[in-house]
Order: C-alpha cells, then structure tokens, then sequence
C-alpha cells in the first residue's frame, strides 16, 4: 500500500522491515539506541529489538566502523550510522583500507556485507557549517571495493537501503541531508531497489538535467519551471554512484543532445565530474552543446543565512544554465 | 544506573573559602562572570526560537564555575586557548565582546568570524582564543600544536585545551597526550565531564567511572576537580598552571560539573535523564553556591544581586539588539578567505 | 648550477634550503628524524638541525597532523610527512576540517601555513599492495581551502616544495611514489615554481597529452612512440591540481583537436574525470574526439606482479587511445 | 636511552618449567614449531633477496615463543585470530599450509590470498585466521567486532587481536579497548612489545615505559608476560583465556620480546640500536632457552635437534620449489573479487 511518509520513515521502515526478517542485521552508531536517532531514522528500534541488537557507541567512529568490518566478515549484518557522515572522515581508514578492500586483499576469501549510513550535505536543518554539512559522495565513490548510493526519494530511500542490507558488497549509503524530513510516497510492502540502476525520473525531450540524492528535486523543479518557457527537460536521477549506471543519462542525451549536471557536492573533483567524462567518453556524438555542471560552491559551508544559500547549487542557476545550453 | 557519578561531594563554600580565601572585588568579579555567561545563554536560546540564530547552540548553563577558574587563571597575554563548541562561557571569560558574538550567532559580517563560522567556529587571536571546534576530540591535536609551538618559539606561555568527557572517547586524546609527555610540552588538558556524551551517560560510554582513571596511561600529572565551585576551580587552575609553567610538561584535569540544558538547542526530551538528578546538581549550582557565601559574608545582599543581574542582562540586551541591525556578509564575501 | 639528482635529494634539497632561511620550518613525521626517513626525503636533516626541528613522531597521524595545524595557526610553518600519503586515510578529518577550514571557519582570522607531504601511487619499489600503494590525489583536490600539488620530474619537485613551504595557505604536496628514486636535473640554486600553474612538458601539434605527477613519465614515453609512427603529441603536466590550471592544456587542446588524460589514480571520480569535465566546458568547441582516459584500474593494488602492472597506466594503452583518437 | 626496558629477567627455564610443566611430546612439537618459523623466514628472506618476493617483509625471527603460547592455546574450532603484518610465524601457527603461504609471497594464483594479497594481506576462514593487516593498528577494531560477532551468535570463541607496540599510539587502540569493556566482548589484546616501531625505540615513543601502564584505563585484566620463555607465554595463555572464555570480558597482555631482523627487509642498518643490545637478547634466544632445557633434561639431544631442523628445512625447501612452479593469476582475475 502506498503511504505518506518522510525520508526517516521511509529508512526506518526498511530497518524495522530487515530487522525483522534477519537476525543478523545489527545496528552501531551515536545516540541510535536509547535516544532514537539524532535524525529519527532508528527512532523505536532500540525498544523493540533491543540493546544487542541496537548499539549505542562512544565517540569512536573510526574504530566502530572497524567493529562493523568485523561483525561482517563473521557473516552479521551491520548497519553503521554516522551520525553525520561528515564524521566518516574519522573512519577514512577503515572505509578505505578494510571495508573496501579486505575482499579484494582476501582474494574473495571474505565478504564484508555492512552498510555505512548516515545524512550528508547542508541539511536537514540551516546553520550546518562548515564541519557538518559535507558533501563528501565523491570521497566514497572514488574506492573501488565500496558500492555507493544515494537515494532521492522516500520510495528509493527505503528500497535501496533494503537492497543495501542485503548485498554481499559493503555499500555506503548516502541519505541527502536536504531530503531528511521531506515527505512522499512510500510503498508499507515489501520490495527492494536495485544498487545499480540510474533512473529516469521525468521524462522530456529539449534537454537533460542530472543529478542525484538531494539535486534531484532541484532537477524536478528546474524542469518545472523551464516547462513554463516551453522547454521540456528530462531529469535523470543518478542514484547508484558507484558502480555508475550511465544508461539512461546516455539515452536521454542521445534524445535531447543537451545536459545539464546538478550537485550539491564541491564543484572540483565532485560526482559531477565523473558524470560529465562519461558523457565525453560515451555520448560526445550526441551532444551539441559541452554539458556543463551546477554544483556546490568551493568553500567551505558558510554560516550567514545569505552566505550559506549562495553556496548551494539553485534552480535559477539549473534554469540558466539549461537555456544558454538551448541557445535562448 | 548505579555506576552513574554524583555530584562530588565537597566542603561548602564557606569551608572552601577558607581553605583558599578570594577577596571581596574578586568574588564581586566572578559572580558578575557567572550571571553574564547564564544570561547570555538564556538570551541566546531565545533568539535561536525567534530564528535568528540557526544551527546549532550548545549552551554553557550550568558549568560558569570550570571556566570562572581555569580561563581567569590563565594569562592571556600568553597563554591560549583551544575551546570545542561549548564555547560560549569561555570567549566571554577571554574578554571578547559579548555583541562580537552575538553578531556571528545572527550570522553578521562583524562577527567574531565574519558571519562564516557560527556558534562553533569563533576565533579571536587578540584575545588568544583559538576556536571552538565542532569535531569531537577535534581541538586536542590542535591545542598540543599550540603547546608545540610555545616551547618552540621559547615564550612561556601554556595552551589550554578544553574538551568534554565525550571525548575522552576519540582517539585523538590518546594520541595527542602519548605525544604531549613525549613531546614535553606545556600544555593543559581540560576535561569538563558534565556526566553526558550528547545523550549517553557517562557508565554508557565510558569504560571507567572516573575520567582521570582513563588518564592515567600518559605518565602525566592528572587530578580530578570539584567544578561547581569556584574556589576550588580556582585553587586547582592557580596550582596547575604554576606547575605546568614551571615543569613546562602537560597536565590532565577533570572537572565534575553538568549541563543544565539538552546537549544542544534541538535537544529537548532529555528522556536520558532523571528530574532527581538535575535536582541534586541545581542544588550545588556554581551561581547558588557563590552567591548564597557572598550573602552570608554580607559581600552582596540580595537585592544588590539581582541588580547585578538586571544590569548584566540590560548590557546584554542591548548587545542583542546592536547586532541584531548589523549588516550581513555582503555576497562576495562567499568566496573570500579560501583560495580558489 | 644544474645538477643531477634523484627526486628524493630535490625535496631534501628544498627542505635543507628552506630551513636554514627560516627557523620557523620544522618537520614532523614517522622516522623522519633519526631513521632519516624511509624514502630518504629528510636525509641528513636531523643530524644537521637537531631533534626540535625535526621530531620524530608515534605512529598518530590524526593528531600528528593536528600537531602541525596548531603549530601553524601559531607561526610556525610545519612540514609534516606521511610515510605514506595512505596513512593520511588516518588524519582525514583534520585535514578535511582543521587544516583547509580554519582560515575560511575564521574568516581569515587565522592562517593555516603548513605542508602535509608523502608519497603516493605504486611506487618506488613494486609490491606494495593495496593498503600502501594508493593514489589519494582526487580526495585531497577535492576539499576546498587546500592547494594540491604533485610535481612530475626533480626540477619542479624542489621549485614547487620551497613554494609550498612559502605559501601561506595549507598545502597537500603529493609526492609520485614511482618518481622517489628517478634522477633528473636540478638547480642548486635558489629558485621558486609557481603552485597554481600547468606546464607543457613536450610540445607537439597532433594530440595533447596530459597527465600530472607519475603519469607525466608515461606521457612523454607514449609522445616518443607516437613519433615514431608520425604522431606529435604534446605532453601538459597538469602539476596544481587544486586551484586547477587549465590554460595550457585548453591552449594545447585548441591547436591539437585531440585528448587523452593519463593518471595513476583509479579511474572514476579519479583526477582526470575533472580534467575531462574542464575540457568539455571550456575546450568542446575545440575537440574534433572525445577526450578519454587511460587511468589505474579499479581494483585495490594487488600483489602478484603481473596483475600489478596490469592495473597500471601504460605507455601501450595511451599509445592506442591517442591513435584511436586520431583515428590511425 | 637509560629508558629503554631490559629483557626482563626471569627465571631459568628449570625453573620455569617446575612451576608450569609441559610433556615431552608438547615441548617436542614446540620446538619443532620454533624451528618452522625461524627457517620459514630464512628462507622467506633468501627468496625476497633472489627476487621473487617483492614489496614488504616482515620477520617474526625472536618472537616465536610469543605465538607458541598464544595461538597454541587457542581452540581454532571456535576461536578466531586477528594479526597485524608481522603474521607469518601465526599463519603457521594457526595451521596453514606453508607451500600456501610462499605462493602467495611468491604472487601465485594457488597463494593464500590468489596472489593478490602479498606478505600482509592474508586470509583464512578454514583456520580462523583473518587477516594480516598493512595498517598499524588497524585491526584492532576489526579483532573486536570478531569478538562482537561471537558473543552476539551466541558462540562460545573468542577473539584474539595481535599488533606491536607501536599500535599502542593509535587511536584505535584505545577507542577499541573502551568499547571492549562496554560491549563485554571476549577478546584478548595481544601487545606484542619487541621494543621497537621500526627505527623507534619504546622510550622514543612511548609516554610510559612499560605499556601494561598504558593499558590500565579501559578497566579490563591486564598483565605483562616473558616473551622468550614457551612456559611462560603457554601458562599466560591458557589461564588468560580461560578467564576469558568464563567472564565474557575483554584482557589486555603486553608480552616482551625482541625481534631480530630490521623491522623490514630494507631496514638493515639497525643504526638505532646497539650490538650490546642484541646481544643480550639473543642470550635469551626463545630457541635456544627451549633446546637447552630439552637437552638437559634430555627429551632431545643436540643431534636430534639438528635432525629436527634438516627435516624441516628439507620440508620447506620442498614447499618453497612447489610454490615457485605454481602459476601466476591469470590477467582476468585483475577485475575478479572486486564489483565494477
Ligand atoms: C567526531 C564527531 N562525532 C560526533 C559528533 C556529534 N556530537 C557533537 S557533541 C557530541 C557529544 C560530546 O559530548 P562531550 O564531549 O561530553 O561534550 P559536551 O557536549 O557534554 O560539552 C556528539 C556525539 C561530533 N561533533 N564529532
Ligand atoms: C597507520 C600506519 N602508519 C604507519 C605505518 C608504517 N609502519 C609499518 S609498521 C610500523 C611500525 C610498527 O611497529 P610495531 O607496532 O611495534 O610492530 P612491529 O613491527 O614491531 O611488529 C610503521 C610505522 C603503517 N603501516 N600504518
Ligand atoms: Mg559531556
Ligand atoms: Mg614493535
């Protein structure tokens, strides 16, 4: 049945829903247990599974991602949550060097099927600055070993972080922080979104807007607006970093010959960049105009109220920049 | 909870006082102290739920007594400071000016950091303070590269490092104070332990009940610290401090004190815990026990108090309301200060 | 006077050079002092300035590079070196938050003057497996608030380490693990290379290669095969990768018509993405073919010699993608 | 380096050997174990130096009576090992096939690791054994989350985590060691001090001398062991884990010993430390204490031992030739193990 629900509803649901169904699944972080989540995504699960099951931790990131690496490579089934994953920065060694690469190392001797999670970018909430509201999917994507994802919805919030509790692979599953409190469509059954499947989330046919977790509602309302002026843009939802599924972007390139990347990431060395050398590599003949990016500004999140709206990424600025791409 | 720590119990004040006297014009001093950082915090959450102040806010109620001792003790003409976000109570206590504060609190392009850095990102080299920080255990590191420095450039100041019992947990404290006695630097490690990590109690996150228990692997001088009250805050930072000067090695203090506030201003339920142990700590609260002395010693009567308080508070408003109609970054200030 | 040396005795030069003009130069690091450093970048320098210029530290790279942001913001001008640039996996945090954010957190109150130095990628010696053999440069070009500098030959790896122990802004100095040992001229003298400027290493008037660090080698090799056949190709050592100088390499682009991006680093989200993402949005008009990529394949390093050189860049597969370009 | 710790003196192996007996056959196997590692790496070394082992190698040469008493006494049907790089005398230990390991020095698709691993990245589910380690320090976490994982399958192992000295100035040994208690998970933390981290000496990294020091505030057992002596570490071993097994809490032992090469195969100047120094050690050679007890109590005489050794070198030269001829991986397994 479809129900309404926030982006933390929709992952807890997929939480609750695992949990039940497998023993294994396990759940480690700061403030998930007795507190209910600092972002309500574990909001309950502590009552009704339990202090073993749900793990309050010390400030320790590094070593309980270590812990997760583990738990994994015993066949449990952690979730890890950083309360921000700013602070994953902490556990960069043990994301890097053990949970990515210690199936590779092993030569497939050992799985590490743990998910790391937890809220990325400048929200839910204004006022992050510049040590808590990252955008660090690049970081992530970049290593080989991980699968990287981020949803943009509450349907694929749940979907995908099922998929993600389930998959052999260590996957790192990025919750866009502008999204946490945002309500939509859910489905209360049971299913499960695929971890490498981009997705075309609007169709149309003038030019292609890109973008992923949080960038993608900028997409969608850009498109909204450029409807407006009469042109009709398609909005490809990215969703699935690493592996990347180029796909769809490349068919919808190959249709409107226009694209624009989106990204609440860093500009330089962002996700988008990655997007935009696939397209150089495998959609230059489609393209009649270079495909450029409307990203994060390269600074650190600023606090003033104006500062830190300057810095992200807007729709007048997807709107721009699709119609100099369009030539009106 | 049986592991949870009480409140120390120590001398009442009067005894306290006598162990180390302060005079009147001191005692006057602190007190002002103590209401101004209360007040500015109760001002402060105010005009975060008006929504002008966003983010985060961590207020400082309830510990003015750590910081009455160990930043007056200081001398900031040459020692520094590395704060981690509960800085509010110590920026003032280093002399910066209460509307430099509020103005980066709104987000201002007078604030203390431009308007770019927040409630956690203050920074004031005049004043010798060198940041809150919003990164748990984050400051540690920092505060020994002070301490490094100071003993490098051979000026004899100290650095003081200001940290909670949260994060005792990080890893940075454990390398940092190996590195520190290693290093032989002079350098003061300041644990508030206000008996909470966010929401997790003290027996939920630390493997020992004392904090200067899980000190004692650094071969350095530790102590732990009655924090609600300011003689011994006092005695403690005067005593520490001259040591630390003259063996130029680093030092590891606890203070016990609490946060009467959730752990930041989103944090409200605080099912994490008990009315009867919020009780128990108001009852030694560092305002109460410093005023009640001055009271029965007749340095203040009551009534002269609480004019303090009104006038502190009106100096405060009136800061509020100047930086209130300051002006905002301008826009180009978006990319200035990072090289691009 | 332009002498021969290998990359190692550059860097030893430009530290020697920079701590005898100011004392304010101190270095920090695991066996840099006594053991005279595992790559023999500080050779000599312990002996010669005494263990308060050059510390010795435990094996804390989180908080040793803390140390040094605190020396920094204090006057000092701290080098400080990983033993290998993975180990900076451990210090993420405060190089991510303390070492780049500070000057902008305070609104250039502070200034953060220190260098964080290592050497990356596979290299000197082969084997060194997946945990010590990585090449971080696109996580460090991607944070705001650093300048990222990897040097390709001798000359410009003393020019540009003396620079970045000039500048005031933090730097993040990637040395080419390959290149530790390769000899090559060097001025004794005193002499500065700019952090913020690219260089054409070969001219050529076919294709532009472009690389940085480690791949720059390759591309020179690849310019000389290429010849051969009748094929000039110009080589752009990208060498600052964060700010990112494009002028040669579109200069280069506009005249050639043809590009191939060469990097050790993993391939996606790796440097060249952003190289190849610059190109499209400044360089489209002048590309004839897509730009495409010859990187390090994604895998974690692996041990066995032939896979390992298998996951490198090579001279061969840059070679048949500048010819496949070109259409040849 | 007036700091820096002596072997420490215990008593002769008599001794030793009235208080903690072990039978003939056990010190026979003992010794024969002793003799495997110690050629294991000769030989290692031999083949590093001929070529066909690249990258990094680390010898356990000095440290075999550490292993002897500490994986011996696990039950590997139930408990589990997690080491760091210095892993070759454990993987031995732990029951794995010697001509398995050389493959994989040797970079061979049969290796332990299908060559993709190398002499610190090696794995064997089958003997619980899991994982080397290239980061210092960088097992421990993983060590405790093996012991997490038992205790939360309602399994009755334990979990031993190996690492240096040097990983005691990491901020996961610390972080892990709270946890531990916290989480009562049962696992052993293994120091193994051999007095350096590579060209470091204890005192030079060291705050404190002696690290069972370091180890006393994350409120678990803690104890320093003989490293050099099979009685002593196969006694601290048993009872250790015993304690273990029975309290589900995690302990911390700090074992002495030495190791005799450089702390890699470049490493050969070993200008950081004295001849005096290794001489005194050697005087305390864990085979040579073994052999010499054995032969005064004649269980073997000098021959046999030397019999002992040629058989086992004969084996091992054999496996190392089976290893050399194996093939490499073939170029499809580049992109295997790994998703795309
Ligand atoms: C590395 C890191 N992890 C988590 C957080 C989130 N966090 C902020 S404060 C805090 C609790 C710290 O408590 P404590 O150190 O006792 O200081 P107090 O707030 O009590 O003053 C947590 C978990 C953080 N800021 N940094
Ligand atoms: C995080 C990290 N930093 C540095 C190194 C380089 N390194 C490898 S081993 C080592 C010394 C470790 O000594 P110890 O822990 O005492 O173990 P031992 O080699 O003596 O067995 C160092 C510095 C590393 N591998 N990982
Ligand atoms: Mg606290
Ligand atoms: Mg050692």
């Amino acid at each position: 049945m479809i129900v309404k629900k926030s982006t933390h509803e929709a992952l807890n649901m997929a939480l609750r829903e695992e949990m039940t169904r497998d023993e294994r699944v396990v759940i480690l972080g700061e403030e998930v247990g007795q507190y209910n989540g600092v972002h309500y995504v574990t909001r309950g699960l502590y009552a009704e599974f339990g202090k073993d099951r749900v793990m309050d931790t010390p400030i320790s990131e590094e070593s309980f991602v270590g812990i997760g690496v583990g738990m994994a490579i015993m066949g449990q089934r952690p979730v890890v949550e950083m309360m921000r994953m700013d602070f994953a920065l902490r556990a960069m060694d043990q994301v890097y060097n053990h949970m990515a690469k210690i199936r590779y190392m092993s030569g497939g001797r050992l799985a590490v099927p743990m998910v790391l999670r937890g809220p990325e970018g400048p929200g839910p909430n204004p006022g992050l600055t510049a040590q808590h509201g990252q955008q660090l999917t690049a970081v992530f994507a970049h290593c080989p070993g991980l699968r990287v994802v981020s949803p943009s919805n509450q349907y694929d919030a749940k979907g995908m972080l099922k998929a993600a509790i389930r998959s052999d692979d260590p996957v790192v599953f990025l919750e866009p922080g502008p999204l946490n409190n945002k309500q939509g469509e859910v489905d209360d059954g049971e299913y499960l979104v695929p971890l490498d499947q981009a997705d075309t989330k609007r169709e149309g046919s003038d030019i292609t807007l890109i973008g992923y977790g949080a960038s993608v509602a900028l997409c969608l309302q850009a498109a909204h607006e450029l409807e407006r002026d009469g042109v009709s843009a398609e909005v490809v939802d990215m969703r699935c970093l690493r592996p990347l599924d180029m796909a769809p972007a490349l068919a919808s390139v190959h249709k409107t010959n226009h694209a624009v990347v989106v990204d609440y990431a860093w500009q330089s060395y962002g996700p988008g960049a990655e997007i935009v050398a696939r397209l150089m590599a495998e959609g230059f003949w489609d393209l009649e105009k270079p495909v450029t990016r409307v990203a994060g500004k390269e600074t650190p999140l600023p606090y003033a109220a104006n500062l830190e709206e300057l810095s992200k990424p807007s729709v007048e600025e997807i709107v721009a920049e699709a119609k100099r791409s369009l030539g009106n | 909870m049986s592991a949870r720590p009480q409140p120390k119990l120590s001398p009442s004040p009067a005894t306290a006082a006598a162990r180390f006297p302060l005079d009147a014009a001191t005692l006057r001093n602190y007190l002002r102290q103590i209401v101004m950082m209360r007040e500015f915090e109760r001002l402060g959450e105010r005009e975060f739920k008006s929504g002008l102040i966003r983010g985060y806010y961590h207020s400082y109620a309830g510990q003015e007594a750590v910081g009455v001792g160990f930043v007056n003790s200081l001398d900031l003409n040459r020692d520094y400071i590395v704060d981690h976000y509960r800085d509010h109570g110590h920026m003032l206590l280093s002399g910066m000016d209460p509307e430099r504060i509020y103005a980066e609190l709104f987000g201002r392009r007078n604030g203390v950091s431009k308007g770019k850095g927040g409630s956690m990102h203050m920074y004031s080299p005049e004043n010798h303070f060198l940041g809150g920080d919003g990164i748990v255990g984050g400051g540690i590191p920092v505060a020994t590269g002070v301490g490094l420095a100071l003993k490098q450039q051979k000026r004899d100041g100290i650095s003081l490092s200001i940290f909670g019992d949260g994060a005792l947990d990080t890893g940075t404290f454990h390398e940092s104070l190996n590195m520190a006695t290693l290093f032989q630097v002079p350098t003061v490690y300041l644990c508030i332990n206000n008996m909470y990590s966010m929401g997790t109690s003290l027996a939920r996150h630390s493997s020992m009940p004392r904090l200067v228990d899980r000190a004692q692997g650094y071969g350095m001088g530790t102590e732990q610290v009655d924090g609600q009250d300011v003689w011994a805050t006092t005695e403690a930072a005067e005593r520490i401090y001259a040591r630390v000067r003259k063996q130029k090695k680093p030092y590891f203090v606890e203070v016990l004190t609490y946060r009467y506030q959730g752990h930041g201003i989103h944090d409200k339920a605080l099912n994490y815990r008990t009315l009867e142990e919020e009780t128990a700590w108001h009852e030694r609260d560092p305002l109460k026990l410093l005023s009640s002395y001055m009271i029965e010693e007749k340095i203040m009567n009551r009534a002269e108090i609480e004019a303090l308080r009104q006038e502190v508070v009106a100096e405060l408003e009136a800061k509020v309301e100047a930086a209130k109609v300051e002006p905002e970054p301008d826009a180009s200030e978006l990319l200035e200060d990072v090289t691009l």
